[in-house]
């Protein structure tokens, strides 16, 4: 193990063993970690941005690109600069107009994402599963892929049912005022279960993930010591 | 000494201050006030006590209610208390012997007083001149009779008197004497009140001795500290107790008194107390509201939940703790045989393997890089036997990543390939994931699409043919988008996905779907593909702790079902909720 | 006039980016274009966010707030590796172990501490939600979705059991795809709100 | 009629029935919304933390923009100004934490306005507070856990997309008595904080949570147009399968 490994291998661990300190409770050891960590990786993102987009995409053109591809550049520079100086507390209203762009950049790209990036895919993936031609080519019997299909459009209802706004009409008790309308009320049982079913699936693998850094940091840390036996 | 009286706050600033110390109101617009003493003699405010319109029975009412003055009769003293007011106001505030004397809040109050024209206001400042009047006339001279006092009033007046006439050009009566005027009313019922029974016209021969050498300022003093009883007045039977007769309770009244009909007596039964029904106006009922709403009582028991400790018990976390930590180690350092491998290849791992063994020699491979660093390991058990397949047939790796990370990540991941040295590997930068997926990068927009002359600002998409493609993930959503926009931009190109098992179950529809060629994700999937593809086996030895850790968190979850089952919880809070 | 100014430039960027995504072919390089500065300012706002976290930990140094000494830390880790990083470049070997010796250590402990704390979380379940249709389904499916990781149900391809697997292992994705049709409904409506200028996350009232 | 056709027809239709139930509700009409027991609990919560003089946190996520799902950091800020009332933001002792800095900066124009309608500058000069304790979720993470005093904790509410390190965040505000509002997040997000905290909108309730803390007309327009796109996205779905099985589709 030459210095450099040994001197990482040191840091590691002893960061490992800082952070999991916070199982047993918040301490200085555990603060301090923290500390290092964020300022390492706000430097390293600052490095990033620069490197990765500022300089090559908008000061190297302004030093090196001809005349006209400046003034393609004119814009952002105003609007960049209109973000700096809405930065000093007098001049906090110049800078709605950048973040109005922002806004307006981001509604657009929130209508295309989710009608063209969600709602249209997932409806069609939905509408798909009832392709009887892919059921007669399909390995499994006829019967599973239908009832795949039902289940699939009875849960997808109960869960857009669940999520109904609307509240029930002419209440007779006040506990009344937290349910649908009885349709949607009745749909939404069917639609509660497949959601824990998926929160459920997705906890379990989070779990998974959670469980295997935990494990390594442990194998991590054995290993090191038996080094370090090894060592004198 | 004029002073700056903030509007806002009500603080004093001394002028030409521009804003008010207490509150930082802008003073601009406020006017100095002459808060300066001018002497006067003691007895001109006495005599405007006696001149003043003041119904004193009505203060003597006030007193006793402890409330307000009726509305009707406190306008017209408004007007004629003002100047009482401000003759009071000085003389209170101080003669100029005994300003410091007085007290500072006994100061602040009388200011006030002077601005506020409610009726707590008024009162206050009467109480507190008849007060101040007693306490001088108790210094200056003891053995002063009240006839003396008396003379000198006359005297006084009948100067002022004639001094008044002359300028209005009205008659005046002899020099010295008063003329004849309607004397106040309010003196004669105070002193019918108080027993002396005088007739009107005998109010100039008024002698001590009728009046028992009492002064009457002493009785308004005792009358207000309690010393003396106010008996009702005969002939003004209080508008209540006709209407009390309707207020008691049936049982309680023998005969209904109606309108009209001869007075009745009402005999009323012992321990029933007849309620006098308050006839408050509008304003009265504003005010009390007004004053009850800011009094808030501290004591009363606030309405404030407090949480129950929501956090497990820390006997719990440290249980929890030490049981898992000292399990997995057991079970990583034991050294305990891996179980033999079954179970099936899934479809999705078979066509990964597949693509694996027809990749063409020297083929490029586009790698994106889409895991955290705290992924490192996981993502080194997954893709390590997917990768030395690669690198095997690969001559070029182009790299884009989408974490801080990521290039740092995959290099220290390649390196512990064989082969790997002979490999060209090239950046294609770094594509923050939010900024470059949420435009749909390759989802539609044509790289051609571009002003002549204007600059990129994007790293677009790395062009040229790749012979397959490999998102390395540790996410459901940035594997979503990457397969999205990849699939988008090289339809044709078959792109695999390895992912850890936090993004895992959700990504089989890609599959089903075709965008997918192949798809790995988790430890137990690579454990299976690292068999078939006879890798040298680096997961085995996680493999046992990992069972253990697994098996442990089902344990747990199932022991919950039964011990941590009382949902006190949410009733309680739901109780509290009610309460709160 | 700087209200309407920025309420317009909300509204006219939002309806371009609408219309470059209609008419591809005519509006393409405009869309393009708006995408590109909008790249660049959120680069500068990311900056800007760095710029905001060094400036509290250096107000929290100069008032002498609690915790001082960490603030101090982080300001030296972040120099460092700022100027580590544009004197050497993100490829050098040396600047890369820095980094990657202070993040694997630390967020792979991160995530251990996570998985202690979902071990926690789990005894919690039933006090926390309790006997509900999504809390049962929710704990059937977390348990399942383990024993089948682990290999614990051994099944032959073809077999009921293996079907049965299979048909469960579809049931995650049914939730999943209500949910997003779901979130994507409301990202609708939060999109059409700021261009119909009902909402102005750009600081107007 | 191809799928972006269809697309477009449902950009079109959702933007003219929001503008018309904007204008519908403005007029005093009612789109009674069902109550959820979050709101009464953050309201009382939120009281109990000002008087006690607690912290409060509001947290708007890692990302304005999301890919998979998209809308969420827009409508984090968009909800900001419902959390911002006068009252609560007085005493300094409220601030919003996020990771992206397009938040960060959008958030203080936000808390900016928000503080000058109810307050003169010249009373007092603090508003809410915008802090980015961390650039990366576990950076922020690390950020967040060791910024928490030991003091007893106020209220912590979770906006935006934030993934399954949020769990630390709740657990140290729990430990610390205080109570924690998880509205939104990743799907990862939600599944960990779905066995642990009280106070949780799932999925698509999330839009529901700026009407209920502050009820007005124009959310109200926003989720009954959302409730009318519902059941046409579920007749569709009936019908699409209907025509698929037939195989019109």
């Amino acid at each position: 193990m030459n210095w450099l490994e040994w001197v990482t291998g040191a840091a590691g661990f002893l960061l490992t063993v800082m952070v999991l300190s916070y199982l047993i409770g918040d301490n200085v050891f555990f603060r301090l970690a923290a500390s290092i960590f964020i300022g390492v990786t706000a430097g390293y993102l600052a490095v990033l941005l620069i490197r990765h987009i500022l300089w090559p995409f908008l000061i190297q053109p302004l030093i090196y690109e001809p005349w006209q591809t400046k003034l393609w550049l004119g814009i952002p520079l105003l609007l960049i600069f209109l973000l700096l100086i809405s930065q000093f507390p007098r001049m906090i209203k110049l800078g709605r107009i950048p973040l109005a762009y922002l806004a307006g950049l981001s509604g657009g790209i929130a209508i295309i994402g989710a009608v063209f990036g969600t709602l249209l895919p997932q409806s069609m993936a939905v509408i798909n599963v009832f392709d009887a031609w892919a059921w007669t080519e399909s390995s499994s019997p006829l019967w599973r892929e239908m009832l795949e299909g039902a289940v699939m459009l009875v849960g997808v209802i109960g869960i857009l049912s669940y999520f109904y706004f609307g509240r029930k009409r002419n209440l007779q008790k006040e506990k009344q005022a937290e349910q649908r309308p009885a349709i949607f009320e009745a749909f939404s049982q069917v639609g509660q279960v497949f959601i824990g079913i998926t929160l459920g699936s997705v906890f379990a693998s989070l779990f998974s993930s959670a469980l295997l850094a935990l494990i390594d940091r442990i194998a991590f840390i054995g290993k090191f010591i038996m080094n370090l036996f090894r060592g004198f | 000494m004029a002073v700056l009286i903030c509007p806002e706050c009500g603080a004093e600033n001394t002028p030409g201050d521009e804003y008010c110390w207490s509150c930082r109101r802008a003073l601009t617009d406020v006017e100095p006030v002459n808060d300066a003493v001018q002497d006067e003699p003691l007895g001109g405010h006495l005599d405007e006590l006696l001149n003043s319109e003041e119904d004193l029975p009505g203060l003597l009412h006030a007193l006793r209610q402890d409330g307000n003055i009726d509305g009707e009769q406190g306008d017209a003293e408004d007007v004629q208390s003002g100047e009482f007011h401000d003759s009071l106001g000085q003389a209170s505030s101080g003669q100029s012997g005994r300003e410091e004397e007085i007290p500072e809040w006994l100061r602040r109050i009388r200011q006030r007083a002077k601005q506020e024209k409610d009726s707590i206001g008024e009162v206050t400042q009467k109480i507190s001149a008849a007060q101040e009047s007693l306490a001088d006339e108790k210094r200056s001279s003891q053995h002063e009779s009240y006839a003396d006092w008396i003379e000198r009033l006359h005297q006084d007046f009948s100067q002022e008197q004639v001094a008044k006439d002359s300028a209005e050009g009205a008659p005046t009566g002899k020099a010295g004497q008063l003329p004849q005027t309607e004397d106040p009313e309010w003196l004669a019922k105070i002193l019918k009140v108080h027993g002396k029974s005088v007739e009107k016209q005998d109010l100039d021969s008024l002698s001590t001795e009728r009046l028992g050498g009492n002064s009457l300022l002493q009785w308004l003093v005792d009358l207000e500290s309690g010393k003396e009883k106010l008996e009702p007045l005969s002939e003004e039977e209080p508008p209540a107790a006709k209407q009390s007769g309707d207020a008691v309770g049936e049982g309680d009244q023998n005969e209904r008194t109606v309108d009209g009909d001869t007075t009745q007596e009402i005999r009323i039964k012992k321990g029933t107390s007849v309620k006098p029904v308050l006839s408050i106006s509008r304003k009265e009922q504003l005010e009390a509201d007004l004053i009850s709403a800011t009094i808030v009582d501290e004591t009363a028991p606030r309405a404030m939940r407090k949480f129950e400790k929501p956090g497990s018990p820390w006997v719990i976390r440290a249980a929890v703790t030490v049981i898992l930590i000292t399990a997995l180690s057991l079970s990583l350092f034991s050294g305990a045989s891996t179980s033999n491998l079954s179970g099936s290849l899934k479809p999705q791992h078979r066509a990964l393997i597949t693509w694996l063994e027809q990749l063409p020699a020297e083929s490029r491979l586009l790698l994106v890089v889409d895991y955290h660093a705290g992924f490192e390991a996981e993502m080194a058990l997954i893709a390590q036997p997917v990768l030395s397949k690669a690198v095997q047939a690969s001559s070029e790796f182009v790299i884009l990543s989408s974490t801080e990370s990521g290039v740092l990540l995959v290099d220290r991941l390649l390196q512990d390939i064989d082969g790997f040295e002979t490999l060209v590997v090239s950046n294609a930068g770094y594509f923050p994931a939010s900024n470059f997926a949420a435009f749909g990068l390759g989802a539609g927009i044509d790289p051609s699409w571009r002003f002549v002359h204007a600059p990129d600002a994007v790293n677009g998409l790395p062009q040229g043919d790749f012979e397959g493609i490999l998102v390395l993930s540790d996410s459901y959503d940035g594997a979503k988008t990457w397969i999205e926009q990849l699939y988008a931009q090289f339809s044709e190109v078959t792109i695999n996905l390895i992912t850890t098992a936090q993004a895992g179950p959700l990504l089989l529809p890609y599959y089903e779907s075709h965008q997918l060629g192949g798809l790995v994700s988790g430890l137990s999937e690579a454990r299976q593909m690292t068999a078939y593809l006879n890798v040298e086996n680096s997961t085995s030895h996680l493999w046992e702790a990992y069972r253990t850790g697994v098996l442990m968190m089902i344990i747990v979850i199932v022991l919950g079902l039964f011990f941590m089952s009382d949902h006190e919880g949410q009733e309680t809070d739901r109780s509290k909720g009610e309460k709160a | 006039m700087k209200k309407n100014l920025s309420v317009a430039m909300a509204v006219i960027i939002g309806v371009i980016v609408l219309a470059g995504y209609f008419f591809r072919d005519q509006l393409g390089p405009v869309l393009t274009l708006i995408i590109d500065w909008g790249i660049l300012l959120v680069s500068v706002l990311g900056l800007l966010g760095i710029g905001y976290l060094i400036k509290s930990h250096i107000t929290k140094l100069i008032k002498k707030e609690k915790g001082a000494f960490n603030s101090v830390v982080v300001l030296l880790a972040f120099i460092s590796v700022l100027v580590a990083g544009l004197i050497l470049s993100t490829e050098n070997d040396i600047f890369q172990k820095l980094i990657l010796t202070v993040q694997i250590p630390v967020e792979a402990s991160l995530l251990g501490v996570l998985a202690v704390t979902l071990m926690i979380t789990s005894l919690r379940l039933l006090r926390t939600r309790g006997w509900t249709l999504m809390s049962v389904g929710f704990l059937v499916s977390a348990v399942i979705s383990m024993l089948v990781d682990v290999a614990f149900f051994q099944t032959e391809p073809g077999s009921p059991a293996d079907e049965i697997l299979k048909f469960w292992s579809n049931l995650p994705l049914i939730g999943a795809r209500g949910i997003l049709l779901g979130m994507a409904l409301g990202g609708l409506l939060v999109g059409l709100r700021v261009l119909l200028t009902i909402d102005r996350p750009y600081g107007e009232d | 009629m191809t799928l972006r056709m269809v697309g477009w027809v449902v950009i079109g239709l959702a933007a003219g029935l929001l503008g018309f139930l904007t204008i519908f509700l403005k007029r005093g009409r009612h789109y009674p919304i069902r109550t959820h027991q979050i709101a009464r609990l953050f309201s009382s919560s939120q009281e109990a933390s000002i008087e006690r003089g607690l912290p409060r946190q509001i947290v708007l996520g890692h990302q304005l923009w999301s890919y998979s799902y998209p809308g969420l950091g827009l409508w984090a800020i968009g909800a900001l100004p419902v959390f911002l009332t006068p009252e609560a933001s007085a005493d300094g002792l409220l601030s919003v934490l996020t990771a992206d800095g397009a938040l960060a900066i959008m958030a203080r124009q936000v808390a900016e306005q928000t503080y000058h309608d109810g307050y003169s500058p010249f009373l007092s000069q603090t508003c809410a507070q915008i802090r980015l304790p961390g650039l990366t979720p576990l950076a922020f993470t690390a950020g967040f856990l060791s910024g928490i005093t030991r003091q007893p904790y106020g209220t912590l509410s979770l906006l935006g997309a934030y993934g399954p390190e949020s769990l630390l965040w709740v657990d140290a505000v729990q430990r610390r008595d205080g109570m924690a509002m998880a509205a939104a997040g990743t799907l990862a997000g939600q599944a960990a904080l779905y066995a642990y905290v009280q106070n949780i909108l799932i999925g698509e309730s999330i839009f529901m949570l700026p009407n209920l803390i502050k009820p007005g007309y124009s959310s109200q327009a926003s989720l009954l147009t959302e409730d009318i796109l519902r059941i046409i996205l579920i007749a569709s779905l009936i019908i699409g399968t209907m025509l698929k099985v037939l195989g019109v589709l």
